[in-house]
């Protein structure tokens, strides 16, 4: 009996086994169909037990999804950090070569504190809804101070301050630019990292509008364009404009600026200038 | 070696081993597992049918029943296993019954996947009681809420009249069938 | 980046099964047997043990034998594998501890399906050794076996006033049924996944200040 | 009679995913969007159908004939395996829209419980063929059904306030939970 | 009767009684006007005067070449002070020209072409319209005279003449229709004749009795033909009055003359009026000074570029602690920040309410009761519109027909949440809209 | 320039909003289940007052504590929290044990409802979830009904009188109740279910008001009384008239307020018509062949859940598109 149950069970796996790899084969054969190569590698390098976890229907499925780059490549649970490392090379080989880095810069003074506010809004408090109706400061050119941009930073790189401005954590700033496409008022630019002067107003008010309403904004005093000798500075529209592409550091303006809305900052580590100035 | 070959002998080659394998746990566990079934088998026939010395399996058409008989090799009774739907799943029962059929000499609840606590508690040594001495004719019944004052009827599960009632109608409709077998 | 393995102590190759990757707060399988089987701690216990037994030594043959097999072929292997572990735990359960084989019903065969994952997982990461493949491996299932006690424990006690079978709950406490039905496996299931991911996000923030 | 019993079952009272817990992860990972739901509670139907004929086969003219019973689960998943391996290259061979629609969720299918446990209750219980084939189309069914329910809670709980922690499978779980309380109400439809 | 009438909409307190039995008076005119060089839909003017120049009324004081355009004139003679950026009604900085006004009385209009439309010429008529600077007056500010002559391809068979004015408070179309019928039907007769239709409507509300009765007297000298319609906000708005008049629907991201419809205001058809027979420029439009934070509501015929407060001091002075200052009706009206915003053309009304709590009530999760969605007069879902809108999910809104929004407020009106859901959705659009540019 | 002074407050149109608040719709709701709440005190005795008490504090607390903990705005004076608290007592026996209230009341509120993210956002009726879980936890006591007025002064358990529902008795017993009787309330049941002119009557204010949509009480009765019927002609002597179907057990309150709760119905005219005819069959189903003796609770939660699929299928065609008039 013994023996009979050994042969019987040796026999029928065996001709389980055996037909199974059969139409395997055969298929494997004849029903080849030949994939996107990254999106082979990618699907060789998950584990392949199509769980589902990852939402999408089994690996393959988030294989195409991540050649396309429609996921983040660390979306594999079972995987873990390993899978994803490796997803980000198998991808990131044929990613372009990033040019001069960027970082993004909040190019408004008037807080809190400095802008005076004259009207009182209600509704919805995100900075894109106030500025259909133009937000409570006096100023239209403003930020209006509810944080889109830090919403939308997707590296957590920028956070509201007391005095209810944006900052940007230049660190962790990665130039992506999505802080820029978030503000309605045009508040947020992206400079070359290694910039560090700045006029941090957008008020195309004149002078003295502006110095009723805030008193941090540009007043279009001139002073600085007249006394500056980079030819870096100029007030166009009754806003003072540095022009980087003079590659001059305008010092003097900086002195000058009766309302220190051209103010230098401190360089973001690693990206000190290394062109002579001046 | 050939890439499709590999795949053949590899995988032929682990189904049986794996055949192998499982028939040697297979065979040693076998004898073990058996006696489980059988002695499981024996304490629910020696609870529904009290007092027997042996029993025997009969199959007939689609039914399968034990004769049960006692040391002087006497048909006493007769133990019924028995199926059907309760609230939730399937029960699963033994019934014990006299020679003639006209009384049972008990009941026991093999399976049952009724809600725990309530349609559960058919499975209950005190509710399986009840069928001990109940008359089958003209059919077993049951009442709610009270103590039951026919000699055919029993008491159902506070809350759980359904399982009770799957109970009663599974071993009614098995003793009909059976009465036609014999 | 991803350290070399041998620099990693084996006890956190052990203990990261726990919780940084416990197989159903984390990686979110095999959760058919964790909510079918928790209606007791010791159904849990059972499960898990079985679950340790098969995913050790199938981690064990697998990473033995994972360089010989095709990949076309490399799953219907392993399943082939793990299915054998999990036939003979069950033949097991059945010659020596028949009522709890009912008790886990089908769940017991149903390691296979889990298993291929975390066999398929362990396969995958193949830096790994045989050793440290085995440690993974019983990490995980003691992890996976931790959480099975827990949620059992949890509905036991609130569904039976028991726990392992000993009252803990006075008379005064009326026991939920529910929590032994599946509405109450799932939601305790699910408050636990919270609670843990709420933890978790404790312990980031104060990692990050 | 007994057929739509056990249809009814399978698809409302001992509905697979709610009250047998069988395939909770395809039903957690995939219950995310109506349409893909829906793709995949079809491709599961017909995944459980066919394996629902194959392993009653099995288990009929090898495993019981042969008198080999513990190959049963070696067997069942290798079968289901490859079968499903199969289908999956076939469909993708033979039609672009119907692998997009449902051949890419195949995959998916063989590492779920629902396959296999409907192959072992199937010959636990002793269904005949048409009884079994009935018993996988309704439990196909039951998935899909689950399945597309929750799809369209978590689409509208997309844009909820729901607490942090719960979001994603925490949330879905204590749904799938009160579903499971919901579809309570269907009990002892099929008693006797 | 069953009346005309559309699916959907809402019926705010009336509040017409305010100002509807005040006459339109001549507005005076203060020491200084600002003229807004963008008072239209379209391509701004820039200035044709410079600082220091002596301007005279009907002059045309900014212009550019392009089609749709409105020349802006000056509103009264004086000399031309400043040119340069204010506070615009839009709540933007814009360019004007500020005005000083001077003593001389002298005009420079155009020549008038006549009274009579069947001796008109429409080409002639045409050419007027855009010299007079005439914009749809009922809101839009579309030019008129690029909506009057539409592509050939669309056949236009009807035109209307949009005499609801379903905005609560609002009165200026009402006692134009009554005491200014005859220049309204005249007005519509050229429109008709520019557009060369046969049929011409005019739809008023059915709470303004008198001036059905006006007009429907009337028309038995000039011809078209009145129709009442029920009262519901939003009756007036182009898309329902035709679904409510001829049974039609305009079809999503169409304009009306994709169903063979043009409709117009009333004030459209006096300005044109006016312009032909006259060949008054568009210089001053009524406006209805009311609220219950005015004194003495009112409606005025003011110059373009009349201060909000010149006109608040004609009606009275304000009542009570000021809460808002609407320009427009209640339920569309722009919210201004200052007294100093001039009248624009497309300026129907001057609403000034009083500080009330509930302005600062801020919003709760949307209950679903479905109240919006059986308002909402386009059948979009608003309660989903905003969620989604509030989720920031851009996409998706425009899946769920933002762009389809007509922004009449009806679902914000009804909303037991007060939820901002016209201003999630106006954000919504502009977003899309900002979304698109960056993809070009 | 002197009014200048003081800031105008900016805001998007409209400027006018309705009188109609979410505090004020539930605060009308709360008072049209009144005279239903007072006649279930009179029919079952103080002890029924005591599970109000103790369901509305529980409640009231529970919000009050999770929304602090969420540090979301406070919330517990739009009155919806009492709604659940009062609907939550009225579908459960009249000696459910207090305790039991509490848990109902908990659960309701946290799993129920702030679980999703509090009020608007829950998917399921929360009340009906409270009562549900705790049918599931004790469903003995759920099934354990008294006589009213008999033993109404007493406050424990055992003083009244047992009892079955009238669609318990149908069902296991086939004897059917009076219609009048179930109509006027003088029979067993859940608190608030017995009386269903009470609850008709606070119901018809609630449609003329607009706050319950009339399609989803209609539909459901329709379907009832015709499924009903048809099954009632084909088999009197084991199907119940339509009109017992009717007015027997949780149908009158569930219809009439608990399907039409706003935030678990769909937003469509169609949808609530679909809606409606869901629930009526489902309650016919289990009533004539499940294993329960009342319907109305699952079908509705069932029905819950399908919601967003309701919705989704009955979107309104957009103005302007596809085929108009
Ligand atoms: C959670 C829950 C579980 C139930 N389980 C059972 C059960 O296992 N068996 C049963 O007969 N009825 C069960 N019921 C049904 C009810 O208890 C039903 O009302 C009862 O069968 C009626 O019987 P009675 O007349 O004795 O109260 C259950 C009900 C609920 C809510
Ligand atoms: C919600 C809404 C309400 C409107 N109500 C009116 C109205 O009451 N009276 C009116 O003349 N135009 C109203 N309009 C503007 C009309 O849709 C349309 O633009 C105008 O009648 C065209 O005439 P016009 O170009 O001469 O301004 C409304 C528009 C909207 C979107
Ligand atoms: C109890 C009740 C039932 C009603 N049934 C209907 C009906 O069957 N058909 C109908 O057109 N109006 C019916 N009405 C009238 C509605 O109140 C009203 O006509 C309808 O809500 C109009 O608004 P709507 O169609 O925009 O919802 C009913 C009103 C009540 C109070
Ligand atoms: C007409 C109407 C019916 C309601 N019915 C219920 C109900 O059955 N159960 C409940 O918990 N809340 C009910 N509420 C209150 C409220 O809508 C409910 O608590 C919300 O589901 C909470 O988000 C109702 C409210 C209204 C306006
Ligand atoms: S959004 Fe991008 S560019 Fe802006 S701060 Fe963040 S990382 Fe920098
Ligand atoms: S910078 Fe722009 S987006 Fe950021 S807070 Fe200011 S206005 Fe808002
Ligand atoms: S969604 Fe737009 S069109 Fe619809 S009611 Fe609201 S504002 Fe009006
Ligand atoms: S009216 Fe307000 S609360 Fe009601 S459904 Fe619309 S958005 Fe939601
Ligand atoms: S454990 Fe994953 S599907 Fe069952």
């Amino acid at each position: 009996m013994g023996i009979a149950v050994l042969i019987i069970s040796v026999a029928s796996m065996g001709g389980i086994g055996l037909i199974l790899s059969l139409i395997l084969v055969v298929a494997d054969k004849k029903l080849a169909v030949k994939e996107d190569p990254r999106v082979e590698r990618a699907l060789a390098a998950l584990p392949g037990i199509n769980c589902g976890a990852c939402g999408f229907a089994g690996c393959s499925g988030f294989a195409a999804a991540v050649a396309e780059g429609k996921i983040s490549v660390s979306g594999c649970r079972p995987g873990g950090q390993e899978v994803a490392a490796q997803l980000a090379q198998i991808l990131g080989g044929e990613e372009a070569e990033a040019e001069t880095p960027k970082k993004a810069r909040v190019f408004c003074s008037g807080g809190l504190k400095e802008a005076v506010r004259d009207k009182v809004y209600v509704g919805v408090r995100t900075c894109e809804a106030a500025h259909i109706v133009g937000g409570d400061k006096a100023c239209l050119y403003s930020c209006i101070g509810y944080g889109d941009c830090v919403d939308a930073c997707p590296f957590d790189a920028m956070y509201m301050d007391e005095n209810g401005l944006p900052v940007v954590i230049l660190e962790k700033c990665t130039g992506c630019g999505e802080c820029v496409k978030a503000c309605p008022r045009n508040i947020m630019g992206l400079t070359d990292a290694d910039e560090t002067i700045h006029v941090y107003c957008r008020s195309q008010d004149k002078g003295p509008v502006v110095r009723k309403i805030c008193s941090a904004g540009c007043i279009a005093c001139k002073l600085c364009e007249k006394d500056d000798d980079t030819g870096a500075v100029m007030v166009v529209d009754n806003l003072a404009v540095i022009d980087y592409s003079v590659h001059k550091d305008p010092l003097k303006a900086i002195e000058r600026c009766p309302t220190k809305v051209i103010r230098v900052s401190e360089p973001v580590p690693g990206f000190e200038k290394e062109k002579a100035r001046n | 070696m050939n890439r499709r070959l590999k795949m053949l002998l590899i995988m032929t080659l682990f189904a049986c081993i794996s055949g192998g394998v499982l028939s040697l746990v297979y065979l040693i566990s076998a004898p073990l597992i058996e006696a489980n079934m059988l002695e499981e088998e024996r304490r629910s026939i020696l609870n529904v049918v009290p007092g027997i010395d042996s029993y025997e399996e009969r199959i007939e058409g689609e039914m399968k029943y034990f004769e049960c008989k006692d040391a002087s090799g006497f048909v006493v009774g007769y133990a019924l296993p028995a199926k059907g739907n309760g609230y939730q799943g399937v029960i699963k029962l033994m019934v014990g019954l006299t020679p003639d059929l006209s009384e049972i000499t008990g009941i026991s609840i093999l399976e049952q996947v009724e809600t725990p606590g309530l349609g559960g508690r058919i499975s209950e040594q005190v509710f399986q009681d009840q069928f001990q001495g109940i008359k089958t004719e003209p059919a077993v019944g049951y009442v709610k809420n009270q103590a039951p004052d026919k000699d055919t009827d029993i008491q159902a599960v506070t809350g759980a009249t359904i399982s009770s009632r799957s109970v009663v109608t599974i071993i009614n409709r098995n003793i009909v069938k059976f009465r036609e077998i014999l | 980046m991803a350290a070399k393995d041998d620099r990693k102590s084996v006890g956190v190759e052990f203990v990261k099964g726990f919780w940084k990757e416990n197989p159903i707060l984390v990686m979110l399988l095999g959760m058919c047997p964790t909510l079918a089987v928790t209606t007791s701690v010791i159904n849990g216990l059972t499960m898990g043990l079985a679950v340790v037994f098969v995913l050790t030594c199938s981690s064990l043959i697998v990473s033995i034998v994972r360089n010989i097999i095709p990949k076309q072929v490399r799953i219907p292997v392993f399943i082939v594998i793990i299915a054998t572990f999990v036939t003979m735990v069950d033949l097991f359960l059945k010659a020596f501890l028949l009522d709890l084989s009912k008790a886990l019903g089908p769940f017991i065969p149903l390691i296979v399906v889990n298993c291929i994952i975390l066999g398929r997982a362990e396969a995958f990461a193949s830096k790994k050794g045989v050793f440290l493949s085995v440690v993974d491996a019983l990490g995980v299932s003691f992890g996976f076996t931790i959480t099975l006690i827990i949620l059992g424990g949890i509905r036991e006690v609130l569904g039976m006033r028991t726990f392992f079978g000993h009252p803990v709950l006075g008379e005064g406490f009326e026991p939920w049924i529910v929590m032994l039905l599946p509405p109450g496996a799932f939601i305790t299931l699910g408050l636990l996944l919270g609670v843990k991911n709420s933890i978790d996000k404790r312990l980031k923030e104060k990692r990050s200040r | 009679m007994e057929v739509i019993l056990i249809f009814i079952s399978a698809v409302l009272v001992n509905n697979f995913v709610l009250s047998y817990f069988l395939g909770i992860c395809p039903f957690i990972g995939v219950s995310e969007r109506i349409e893909s739901s829906v793709s995949m509670g079809f491709a599961v139907t017909f995944v459980l159908t066919l394996s629902a004929a194959i392993t009653w086969l099995i288990n009929n003219y090898i495993l019981i004939a042969f008198n080999v019973p513990f190959l049963q689960y070696v067997s069942f998943i290798i079968v289901i395996a490859a079968l499903v391996q199969f289908v999956e290259m076939f469909i993708r061979k033979t039609s672009k829209t119907l692998y997009d629609a449902l051949g890419i969720y195949l995959p998916l299918i063989t590492t779920n419980c629902a396959i296999l446990g409907l192959a072992l209750f199937g010959a636990l219980r002793a269904y005949s063929f048409i009884e079994n084939i009935v018993f996988g189309i309704g439990a196909g069914l039951g998935f899909t059904l689950a399945l597309v329910i929750m799809a369209g809670i978590r689409e509208e709980l997309d844009l909820a306030d729901v607490p942090e922690p719960l979001k994603g499978a925490a949330i879905t779980l204590i749904i799938a939970g009160l579903l499971a309380l919901a579809f309570m109400g269907f009990a002892g439809l099929i008693s006797v | 009767m069953k009346l005309f009438s559309f699916k959907g909409g809402v019926h705010p307190p009336e509040m017409k009684e305010l100002a509807e039995d005040s006459p339109i008076r001549k507005a005076e005119i203060p020491k200084n006007l600002t003229v807004p060089l963008v008072q239209h839909i379209g391509v701004p003017c820039k200035a044709t005067v410079e600082v220091g120049q002596q301007v005279r009324e009907g002059q045309v004081i900014g212009e550019t070449q392009a089609f749709v355009t409105a020349p802006v004139h000056a509103p009264v003679s004086g000399k031309v002070k400043k040119i340069e950026n204010v506070l615009h009604p839009l709540g933007i900085k814009a360019p004007a020209v500020l005005l000083e006004v001077g003593e001389g009385e002298e005009k420079e209009y155009m020549e008038p072409l006549g009274d009579d439309p069947a001796k008109l010429d429409s080409k002639q008529m045409l050419e007027r319209v855009q010299q007079a600077g005439i914009v749809g007056m009922g809101g839009a500010t579309f030019p008129a005279h690029v909506k009057f002559a539409p592509p050939k391809e669309k056949k236009i068979d009807t035109f209307i003449i949009n005499g609801c004015e379903c905005e609560p408070y609002l009165t200026a179309d009402y006692r134009v229709m009554i005491e200014w019928g005859d220049d309204v039907l005249l007005g519509a007769q050229m429109i008709s004749k520019i557009l060369g239709v046969e049929r011409t409507i005019v739809g008023i509300e059915e709470n303004k009795p008198e001036a059905i009765e006006n007009l429907r007297q009337l028309t038995g000298n000039v011809g078209g033909e009145v129709q009442v319609v029920e009262t519901k906000y939003p009756q007036g708005a182009e898309k329902m009055l035709i679904k409510a008049l001829l049974g039609r629907e305009v079809p999503s991201g169409g304009l009306p003359m994709d169903v063979g419809v043009v409709v117009s205001n009333v004030g459209t058809a006096v300005a044109v009026c006016e312009a032909v027979r006259d060949g008054k420029p568009l210089i001053e439009r009524v406006v209805t000074v009311t609220g219950n934070g005015v004194g003495k509501p009112g409606n005025f015929l003011a110059r373009i570029g009349t201060s909000v407060q010149s006109l608040v001091d004609q009606a009275g002075g304000t009542v009570g602690t000021v809460g808002k200052l609407i320009m427009g009706g209640p339920m569309m009206g722009l919210a201004q920040s200052s007294f100093d915003t001039p009248v624009i053309k497309g300026t129907s009304g001057i609403l000034i309410m009083q500080e009330q709590g509930e302005m600062h009530e801020t919003h709760l999760p949307c209950i679903k009761c479905s109240f919006c969605v059986q308002a909402c007069p386009v059948y979009l879902i608003p309660s989903r519109l905003s969620i989604i809108a509030e989720a920031q999910n851009w996409k998706k809104a425009e899946e769920f027909g933002v762009n389809d929004c007509i922004e009449c407020g009806c679902c914000n009106y009804v909303c037991p949440s007060k939820r901002p859901i016209v201003q999630f959705i106006k954000t919504t659009k502009m977003k899309l809209r900002k979304l698109k540019a960056m993809e070009k | 320039m002197g009014e200048e002074a003081q800031a105008l407050i900016l805001s998007t149109s409209p400027h006018a909003k309705s009188t109609d608040s979410v505090r004020k719709i539930m605060g009308i709701v709360n008072l049209m289940l009144l005279p239903a709440v007072a006649f279930s005190i009179y029919q079952f005795g103080l002890y029924v007052l005591a599970m109000y008490a103790v369901s509305i504090a529980t409640c009231l607390a529970t919000e009050y504590l999770v929304v602090r903990w969420r540090k979301r705005p406070f919330s517990l004076n739009d009155g919806s929290a009492l709604v659940t608290a009062l609907l939550l007592v009225m579908v459960l026996p009249p000696r459910f044990p207090l305790y039991g209230v509490i848990l109902g009341a908990v659960v309701a509120i946290v799993i129920g409802k702030q679980i999703f993210g509090g009020i608007g956002y829950n998917i399921f009726n929360p009340a009906l979830i409270g009562r549900a879980f705790l049918a599931a936890a004790y469903p003995v006591w759920i099934t354990s009904w008294i006589t009213p007025r008999i033993g109404v002064d007493g406050i424990s358990m055992t003083d009244a009188v047992s009892t079955a529902t009238p669609l318990a008795q149908m069902k296991f017993d086939g004897v059917v109740a009076a219609a009048a009787d179930l109509f006027l309330g003088f029979i067993g049941g859940s608190i608030g279910e017995t009386s269903a002119l009470l609850l008709l009557i606070g119901a018809i204010y609630l449609i003329v008001k607009k706050y319950i949509k009339w399609r989803i009480p209609l539909s459901i009765f329709l379907t009832v009384a015709v499924l009903g019927g048809i099954f009632h002609l084909i088999n009197p002597a084991r199907f119940p008239n339509p009109l017992f179907h009717l007015f027997a057990g949780g149908l009158m309150i569930g219809a009439l307020y608990m399907a039409t709760d706003m935030v678990t119905s769909p937003i469509t005219k169609k949808g609530c018509v679909y809606f409606g005819i869901g629930i009526g069959l489902l309650v016919i189903v289990i009533r004539l062949f499940g294993g329960l003796s009342e319907g109305a609770m699952y079908a509705i939660l069932f029905m819950n859940a399908l919601v967003p699929l309701i919705n989704r299928a009955t979107k309104p065609r957009i103005f302007g598109t596809g085929a108009g008039e």
